[in-house]
């Protein structure tokens, strides 16, 4: 690939890492996302090839399926979001395209979606501040998926583990207002 | 410093080891931590709290918690100043200030006061009679003064400095109220590992078991309450929310709840909101909040020192406070007389037991002869004495006759009214119990139950052995396994009560409604008017209607309207109960959302860039766009903009289009799909080519325009524009799933992902050929107007070009990754460098796009048809569309509809302004003969005068003529020339080529 | 029976004898067998049809049958907003006979309802809203009715505490209605229930109709909760109850019921003065003569004959309120209610006769039908005695949605929840 | 009021967007009486005061429309279908290719 003379801005701009007492906040900056559209009734030849390709049977429900390096969330009935965690992405993109071509539209959203990362014990009480979902341990769990609004503004939110750990992917455009909301939202946890 | 005169040696909750002060009316007073405002003011022997809305009488303090409709305070100053506040639910701190209300020149003293002799006029309904005559005085002078009169507290002057937090919250089973039946049910539910919440809006635990001082488990009440309190905070599961509010039932187990976070602290701390406003949802609630005490309406019975009996324990038992030192306590029921106990055991004298029950009871004869006061059954308090301090009550026994006991306090209960509010919420209606002689709650909002004094079961016993087994069935239906678990033991007393509404025969005024000044002969009289509706009762008497909605009265009222037009209680029926069930701060259901944080603001992808390069910025929906780049020595937008709009039709400019929706829509069918939502035909469009079209609605009106691009067989790509971007979207997903589902398409939205940028002007192409790799070729032969493509730019970032033009120059659209669309503005600006590029903004987007005659937002208004905006032959013949039957109706083809063309006008040094209506010359300026409107305009640097867009009748058959652009409105009339709606390059050459 | 004239002279007179002389506002009739004209709807529509059928065409063996108590419905639950500020030539003039007749009610019926012209100020956020409430404005003085354009230093004089300075949309300036303010809605109803009253209108509540009885093409008479009534004629005013009501004739008409919301605060001392409108949110704001707050936004945007409303729209509405004027923050909205409405497809009432003889329809009022309460009385009235429309209400047909003459003020279509 | 989307589950009301009554059905063009029955799909309502299907779409989870039944008095929610798989299986596939 040719060293393109672009730079590549952040999201958020603003921060990388807020440490807060039993809560980070950290910017992802380097993932992958890719939508997957299945065709009517194609929805069963794109399972096959997601197995095949990537070993992971697509989810019919709201869950991520797949490791650290690539995973598929449901996105949607007969849609999915694959994530992938490598730099650049294009591969990613790439790869579906040509393995679904005639099976499904692929659509990369990379850049069409700013991905936040809250860790820790407080991790519920500052999303509860905005995410009208429950949370709680035995309701959602580690790879649940879940999309909805908080703060007015869409967000793509998915559990990554106990700690707990969720990611949360919001529309570009609107990733300033929302870090402006978490940051107020999670303030009172910065003196703790 | 010691105890202040009226505080008890011991008892109550209150933090006896300090002592801090308040402020109220600027005198300096103490308190302990623990207080509430008017438990401190009683203490300090403050009994004049406020003045009423109507009659401003002195008014003291009635009850002790939120169903307060007297002792109303401002609390705080500047810009925390807070009207209408409860003294009794205020928690004092250090350095508290409260002000008395609706006053003046002072509390004591005050000039309205005389309102109360005019009470003879100032009946119910007085103004609906007069004031009416001349009517002009109304707005000058009769207004006027009613407004001076009006309201109680004022608001501050300055916007509110506090934080305020929304939050949700999920359990299987709420529980409303932390008296000894929600206890029960919380800890009997919590043991089951339920997740539960439990709610108070007191800052202490306990309800009524705490007022009484009541004994469980062999326990004083306080000590079993902290026991359980502990156990619940074991329970991970279990959130107990004290100083918290369930203020309304709504819809699927919602529940709406204010949290008190720091009304108790001089102000929040850093980081903490003053109050938090919580969305409960429940799968099971249990309501247990208790009970609401009657007065007894008599005569003068709104004097200060008229106290609920219940209010009166609680000052003791909670606060150890004495309401007063001489009292008579005056009871239709059993539980009240108690009352006589805790005062004799608080260190006042009980001068008597008045209770209105021939003979009365037992019970009442035990506390008599227990306390060693005598008893007065079969008699009735028919006035209080005494003006701004209650000196006495008049009392009538049983024989008719009347006697004057002397007494500065007069403990008086009517019975029980269940607080089942928030079982009437949605719609549920509250049932008459004769039994109880009130009301209890009828059919129940789905998943919730009652328990204890709420459900009319008034006993300690009964409300424990209650919560118990209501806590129990909101387990079990929430799918857990009950947990054995013992019942604690209580003392059942005695309920036994027979209702009294009013005692007649009183000299003084009786109140109702005490807040809003209603007496029992503004019931007479809207009675007599014929307002013997519930309803009409309050709506005309405003019975109900104050802060504290008729939780004192209501039922005492439509009791004494049964009476009179000698219906049952039941017949009469209860007015209605809202939400929310106490007051609640506006604030607090915005949350973060105010001020800029009102709605989220999106920011396009060069928008740090456009900062940074000086751009002014306007609000589109909630994007952010520049709308141009002023440049240093320029004087004005217009100059900004001029030089901007020169530039593109001169050389080149480039503007962030990324806004516009950007939608993929991929499938075997996005074609034929495609021709369903498009007005103009899409499957017909070549791969790689590109092509203007119009969606209409279902009515055959304009929904949206945009182009489509094709990049593939099964490829297509479609704009929006910015302001209907998700409106669109919607409906394709409509169309798609619900009215044609055997389309095999997929829609996803791109907006987000591309940084968009029209590249326009002459120079367009030259510009672009240093940012295109090798080896695109983007000459006109291989990249003709309306084109697109994919190719990588700035080696290697993938792009999508698009050759369009808004401007009606040689123009592309390119696209890159949104994530490199600040960087790839700077390099498209520095690549245009040798041409003067410049950025342009929304506004010369405008001025470009009304000289091409190009449509907007304020041609596609909602209103207009592809006719009437000139596009009508754009319309299919050959195929079925969205809005295709509905748009061939009669209205919509006549003839006669302002139809789109341009202005100019015929003085060029004139300006023209939008919504200007057009009238032909020499006709009058009335309606009949309005012929139209402007609908945009813009001065067009390229003809060097002012142009404009509008809808005129039968527009383009009046090209050539004269007519006048009227604007009353701003004072302008300006003749102005029809001419063609495309003012520059009609025949469209300098797009091409 | 209330034979006395209100005037202060009464008042005091009353308070001599302690104010026992007072009889009820109007009679509470019990229904005879046949009338000339029966109204169904006891909202205020209703009540001013049989009052001007009574003063203006004489017609006065009329009964207004309500299945509760009079002014139960939206009449005595709106936001008592009247203004004339309307868009299209269609609504403009009728609007404007309602202020006018307004203007003059309280003379005319002897009833002070606390008409208040104290202004109602649209505001504008952009040039683009800023050009269509021009055109607005526009059309109003062609049609003879004032309007007045605020720039933004205007808007802060007459306003000075909105949210100028740190707001999400700043506010650029505002459409002045100086005659537009608000009503007391309660004694709309109860100052038409006596001046028709006092004509010889029956008023019949806890009546309610439950079906139409027919000869052949022609109604003849209600079916009621209080036995038949016969009626010659019949108009139906049942506001967001319409479409059920009309189904009992067989009519599908183009109505939805749709839930709004109003709110009001504890009362405070005045310093709204007139009537605010926050083009930008979801917002209207006025302050009653008591003192409460009283305010609104959308309607809740779904069918429903349930009058109430639902959470997110409390806080969507308190959103606007503080987002516009940061100083309310801390007063208490003391209650929340709702209405149900007859949404109509355009926007815009429906004052027409029915494809059943006999049977007509004032319908489609959507939230804003409270100031057109006399001017619509008037026409309905004048529909119904003369059998042909008012000058004023002649775009008010039930066929316009076949023939393409919508009357879409906000441009939305056949979309009730968006108007 | 909250709506359970058969994809997401259990949501509050202010995640979807209501666009109304789900019997009418859009007619077809090319009939004889098409523009009676399109005035009639386009603009009546039978607006009854129970049960109502009526068509919602959920605007802030899947973008899926559903067709929701729900008694318009009391607002209970007795059931939600997936729009699509009841158009598919109302009409014969005949829109799409041939
Ligand atoms: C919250 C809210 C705010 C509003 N704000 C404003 C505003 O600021 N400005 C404005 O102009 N408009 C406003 N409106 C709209 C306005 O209130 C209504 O459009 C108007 O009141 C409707 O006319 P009405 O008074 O005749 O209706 P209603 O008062 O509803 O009268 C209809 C009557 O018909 C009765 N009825 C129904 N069915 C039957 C039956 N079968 N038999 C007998 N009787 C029956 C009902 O009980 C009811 O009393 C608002 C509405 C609401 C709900
Ligand atoms: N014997 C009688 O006649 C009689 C009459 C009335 C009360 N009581 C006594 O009342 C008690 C009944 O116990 P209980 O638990 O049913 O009631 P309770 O009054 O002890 O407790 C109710 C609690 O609910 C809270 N509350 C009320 N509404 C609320 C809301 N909307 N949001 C949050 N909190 C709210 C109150 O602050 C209170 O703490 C017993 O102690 C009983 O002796 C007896
Ligand atoms: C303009 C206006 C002002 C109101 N002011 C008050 C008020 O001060 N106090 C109050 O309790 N209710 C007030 N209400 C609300 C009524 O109590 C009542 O909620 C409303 O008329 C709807 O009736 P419902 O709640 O009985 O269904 C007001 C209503 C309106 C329309
Ligand atoms: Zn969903």
């Amino acid at each position: 690939m040719v060293e393109n003379i672009l730079q590549a801005r952040s999201a958020f701009p603003e921060f990388s890492l807020s440490r807060y007492h039993q809560l980070t906040i950290a910017v992802r900056e380097h993932i992958t996302m890719v939508s997957l559209a299945a065709w009517d009734g194609q929805s069963e030849k794109v399972q096959s090839v997601i197995q095949s390709i990537y070993g992971h049977s697509l989810p019919q429900r709201p869950v991520r399926v797949g490791g650290m390096e690539v995973s598929f969330l449901w996105f949607g009935p007969d849609r999915w979001m694959a994530v992938g965690e490598r730099d650049g992405g294009r591969d990613l993109e790439e790869n579906l395209k040509r393995h679904l071509h005639g099976l499904a539209a692929v659509v990369d959203h990379s850049d069409g979606r700013a991905v936040l990362r809250l860790s820790g014990a407080r991790a519920r009480d500052v999303l509860a501040k905005g995410l009208p979902l429950d949370l709680h341990p035995r309701v959602f769990k580690a790879n649940d998926v879940a999309i909805t609004h908080a703060s007015h503004i869409g967000v793509l939110l998915w559990q990554v583990d106990d700690a707990p750990t969720y990611d949360i992917a919001v529309p570009r455009s609107y990733a300033h207002s929302f870090s402006d909301w978490l940051l107020d939202a999670a303030e009172v946890f910065s003196a703790i | 410093m010691g105890n202040s005169s009226y505080r008890s040696k011991t008892g109550g909750l209150i933090d006896r080891s300090q002592t801090i002060h308040f402020w109220f009316d600027g005198v300096r007073y103490p308190a302990h931590p623990g207080d509430t405002l008017a438990s401190a003011l009683l203490a300090n022997g403050v009994r004049l709290a406020g003045r009423s809305f109507k009659y401003h009488r002195p008014r003291g303090i009635l009850a002790a918690g939120s169903e307060e409709p007297n002792a109303l305070v401002e609390l705080r100053t500047g810009a925390r100043r807070e009207p209408n506040t409860k003294a009794t639910v205020v928690e004092v701190f250090d350095g508290l200030e409260a002000f008395s209300q609706n006053r003046w020149p002072s509390l004591k003293f005050d000039v309205m006061s005389i309102n109360s002799l005019l009470a003879p006029i100032f009946t119910a309904g007085f103004y609906y009679k007069t004031f009416m005559w001349p009517a002009a005085l109304w707005e000058k002078l009769y207004e006027p003064a009613i407004r001076r009169a009006a309201g109680l507290g004022r608001a501050s002057d300055d916007p509110d400095p506090d934080r305020y937090e929304k939050l949700t919250a999920f359990c299987d089973v709420l529980v409303i109220g932390g008296g000894p039946a929600g206890l029960m049910a919380a800890v009997t539910a919590a043991r089951s590992g339920a997740r539960v919440i439990l709610a108070d809006e007191n800052f202490n635990l306990g309800g009524r078991a705490i007022d009484d001082a009541s004994v469980i488990d062999d326990q004083p009440a306080a000590q079993w309450v902290c026991a359980i309190e502990a156990e619940l905070d074991q329970h991970s599961d279990v959130r107990v929310m004290r100083r918290t509010s369930v203020f309304g039932t709504f819809d699927g187990g919602t529940y709406g709840a204010l949290e008190r976070v720091s009304d108790h602290l001089p102000s929040p701390p850093s980081g903490i909101p003053r109050q938090r406003m919580w969305r409960i949802v429940a799968k099971q609630t249990v309501l247990a909040s208790g009970a609401t005490e009657r007065p007894i309406v008599f005569g003068n019975n709104d004097r200060t020192g008229v106290m609920l009996a219940g209010a009166v324990r609680t000052y003791i038992n909670r606060y150890g406070v004495l309401p007063g030192r001489r009292a008579v306590v005056f009871v239709n029921n059993d539980y009240a007389a108690s009352t006589a106990r805790d005062l004799v055991r608080a260190g006042a004298a009980v001068v008597a037991i008045v209770d209105s029950r021939p003979g009365s009871t037992d019970a009442v004869r035990a506390v008599a002869r227990d306390v060693g006061c005598p008893l007065l059954d079969g008699a009735v308090v028919i006035d209080a004495l005494g003006s701004q301090r209650l000196k006495g009550a008049v009392v009538r026994n049983a024989a008719g006759s009347t006697e004057t006991l002397s007494c500065d306090l007069i403990a008086m209960s009517g019975g029980w009214n269940p607080n089942i509010q928030l079982t009437t919420h949605l719609g549920g209606k509250p049932q008459w119990s004769e039994q109880l002689s009130t009301f209890t709650s009828g059919v129940l909002p789905p998943g919730m139950s009652v328990a204890g004094a709420a459900s009319g079961e008034f006993s300690l016993k009964g409300a424990i052995v209650g919560g118990a087994k209501v806590g129990q069935v909101a387990l079990t239906q929430c799918g857990y396994q009950p947990v054995d678990c013992a019942i604690p033991s209580a003392i059942s007393e005695s309920a036994a009560m027979s209702p009294l509404w009013r005692v007649d025969g009183g000299r003084g005024k009786a109140f109702v409604d005490q807040q809003n000044d209603v007496t029992t002969l503004d019931i007479e009289l809207a009675e007599r008017e014929g307002f013997r509706a519930v309803e009409h009762l309050k709506r005309y008497t405003t019975l109900g209607m104050a802060t504290d909605q008729g939780r004192t009265s209501n039922v005492n009222a439509l009791a004494i309207m049964a009476e009179l037009t000698q219906k049952s209680i039941p017949q009469t029926g209860m007015t209605m109960a809202r939400p929310p069930y106490t007051p609640v701060a506006i604030g607090a259901f915005a949350g973060h959302h105010r001020d800029k944080h009102f709605k989220p603001t999106r920011l396009p992808p060069s928008y740090a860039w456009a900062k940074s390069h000086g751009a002014v910025f306007v609000e589109t929906g909630l994007w952010l766009r520049p709308s141009y780049f002023p440049r240093p020595g320029e004087r004005d937008w217009l100059e900004s903009v001029t030089r901007e709009v020169k530039t593109v039709r001169n050389s080149v400019g480039i503007c962030d289009v990324s806004t516009l929706g950007k939608i993929d829509v991929q499938g075997p069918d996005a074609a034929a799909f495609l021709d369903k939502i498009y007005m103009n035909a899409m499957a017909s469009l070549a791969i790689g080519r590109c092509r203007y079209g119009c969606m209409l609605r279902e009515d055959g009106i304009l929904l949206d325009d945009g182009t489509v691009a094709r990049l593939g067989q099964h490829h297509y790509f479609v704009t929006t524009t910015t302001a209907n971007a998700g409106k669109v979207f919607q409906h394709l997903e409509f169309c798609r799933q619900w009215i044609w589902p055997h389309f095999d398409v997929q829609i996803i939205s791109a907006t987000e992902q591309w940084a968009q940028y029209a590249v326009a002007g002459p120079h367009s192409r030259a510009l672009l050929r240093k940012i295109v790799d090798q080896p695109f070729d983007i000459s006109d032969q291989e990249f003709p107007y309306m084109q697109v493509g994919e190719m990588t730019v700035c080696g290697g970032v993938q792009a999508r070009l698009f050759r369009l033009s808004f401007s009606g120059e040689r123009a592309y659209e390119i696209s890159v990754p949104a994530r490199y669309g600040e960087a790839f503005m700077a390099a498209l600006l520095e690549a245009g460098e040798e041409f003067d590029a410049c950025p342009y903004g929304t506004e010369a987007l405008g001025v470009m796009r009304i000289e091409k005659g190009h449509i907007s937002g304020a041609e596609i208004n909602g209103t207009t048809t592809p006719t009437d905006v000139g596009l009508g032959a754009m319309m299919s013949r050959k195929k079925d569309f969205i809005g295709n039957v509905l748009g061939q109706r009669a209205g919509l083809l006549d003839p006669d509809r302002p139809t789109l063309v341009g202005f100019q006008p015929v003085d060029r040094g004139q300006r023209l302004r939008a919504g200007a209506h057009f009238l032909a010359r020499g006709v009058k300026e009335i309606a009949e003969n309005d012929d139209g409107y402007m609908t945009s305009v813009a001065y067009s640097p390229t003809l060097g005068h002012w142009i404009g867009l509008g809808l005129l009748k039968r527009g383009p058959q009046r090209i050539g003529e004269i007519v006048r652009a009227f604007d009353p409105l701003r004072g302008y009339d300006t003749l102005v020339e029809v001419v063609s709606p495309v003012f520059i390059d009609a025949k469209g050459e300098r797009v091409r080529g | 029976m209330a034979r006395e004239h209100f005037s202060i002279f009464s008042i005091m007179r009353e308070a001599w004898r302690g104010h026992s002389g007072w009889t009820p506002t109007w009679r509470d009739a019990a229904p005879k067998p046949e009338y000339d004209v029966v109204i169904i709807g006891g909202g205020g529509h209703g009540l001013a049809t049989a009052y001007y059928l009574a003063r203006t065409f004489g017609i006065t063996n009329v009964a207004v049958v309500e299945k509760g108590w009079i002014g139960g419905g939206n009449v005595g639950r709106n936001t008592t907003i009247v203004r004339s500020n309307y868009l299209l030539p269609g609504n403009i003039p009728f609007y404007e006979l309602s202020m006018k007749l307004w203007e003059g009610l309280e003379q005319d019926i002897n009833y002070n309802a606390m008409v208040s012209q104290r202004g109602v100020l649209n505001l504008y956020h952009s040039d683009s809203q800023r050009d269509a409430y021009v055109r607005r404005g526009n059309a109003m003085r062609l049609h003879g009715v004032d309007a007045e354009l605020l720039d933004q230093a205007a808007v802060r004089r007459m306003v000075p505490f909105l949210n100028f300075d740190n707001a999400r949309f700043p506010i650029h300036g505002g459409l002045l209605q100086r005659r537009g303010g608000t009503v007391r809605h309660d004694a709309v109803a109860w100052g038409y229930a006596r001046a028709a009253s006092l004509r010889g209108v029956d008023i019949i509540q806890n009546c309610e109709v439950t079906g139409f009885r027919r000869d052949s093409d022609r109604v003849i008479g209600v079916e009621t909760s209080r036995g038949f009534i016969g009626a010659k004629q019949i108009g139906m005013a049942v506001a967001g109850n319409t479409s059920r009501v009309a189904a009992m004739a067989g009519l599908r008409l183009p109505i939805e019921s749709h839930v709004l919301q109003a709110f009001v605060s504890e009362s405070i001392k005045p310093f709204i003065d007139g009537v605010v409108t926050f083009g930008a949110g979801h917002f209207y704001i006025s302050q009653s003569d008591k003192g409460g707050l009283v305010f609104g936004g959308d309607i809740d945007g779904y069918n429903s004959y349930a009058q109430r409303g639902n959470f997110p729209v409390v806080e969507d509405v308190c959103e606007g309120g503080m987002a516009l004027m940061p100083r309310i923050g801390r007063i208490r909205l003391l209650r929340q209610w709702g209405g149900i409405m007859d949404m109509s497809m355009d926007g815009s009432p429906i004052i027409d006769r029915t494809p059943v003889a006999g049977l007509y329809l004032n319908a489609g009022w959507c939230y804003g039908g409270f100031k057109a309460t006399p001017a619509s009385g008037m026409c309905f009235a004048h529909l119904m005695a003369r059998d042909e429309p008012h000058a004023v209400a002649t775009a008010y047909r039930l066929n316009r949605f076949r023939t393409g003459h919508a009357i879409d003020e906000k441009g939305m279509g056949p979309q009730p929840n968006l108007h | 009021m909250r709506i359970t989307c058969p994809y997401c589950g259990n949501r509050s009301l202010d995640e979807f967007l209501y666009h109304g009554d789900a019997e009418p059905q859009r007619p077809d063009a090319t009939a004889d009486n098409a523009m009676d029955a399109f005035v009639s799909y386009a603009f009546e309502r039978t607006n009854p005061p129970g049960q109502h299907h009526e068509l919602w779409y959920h605007e802030a989870g899947c973008h899926a429309w559903l067709v929701v039944t729900r008694h318009v008095s009391t607002h209970a929610i007795s059931s939600v279908d997936i729009a699509r798989d009841l158009a598919k299986a109302r009409t014969p596939n005949t829109a799409g290719r041939a």
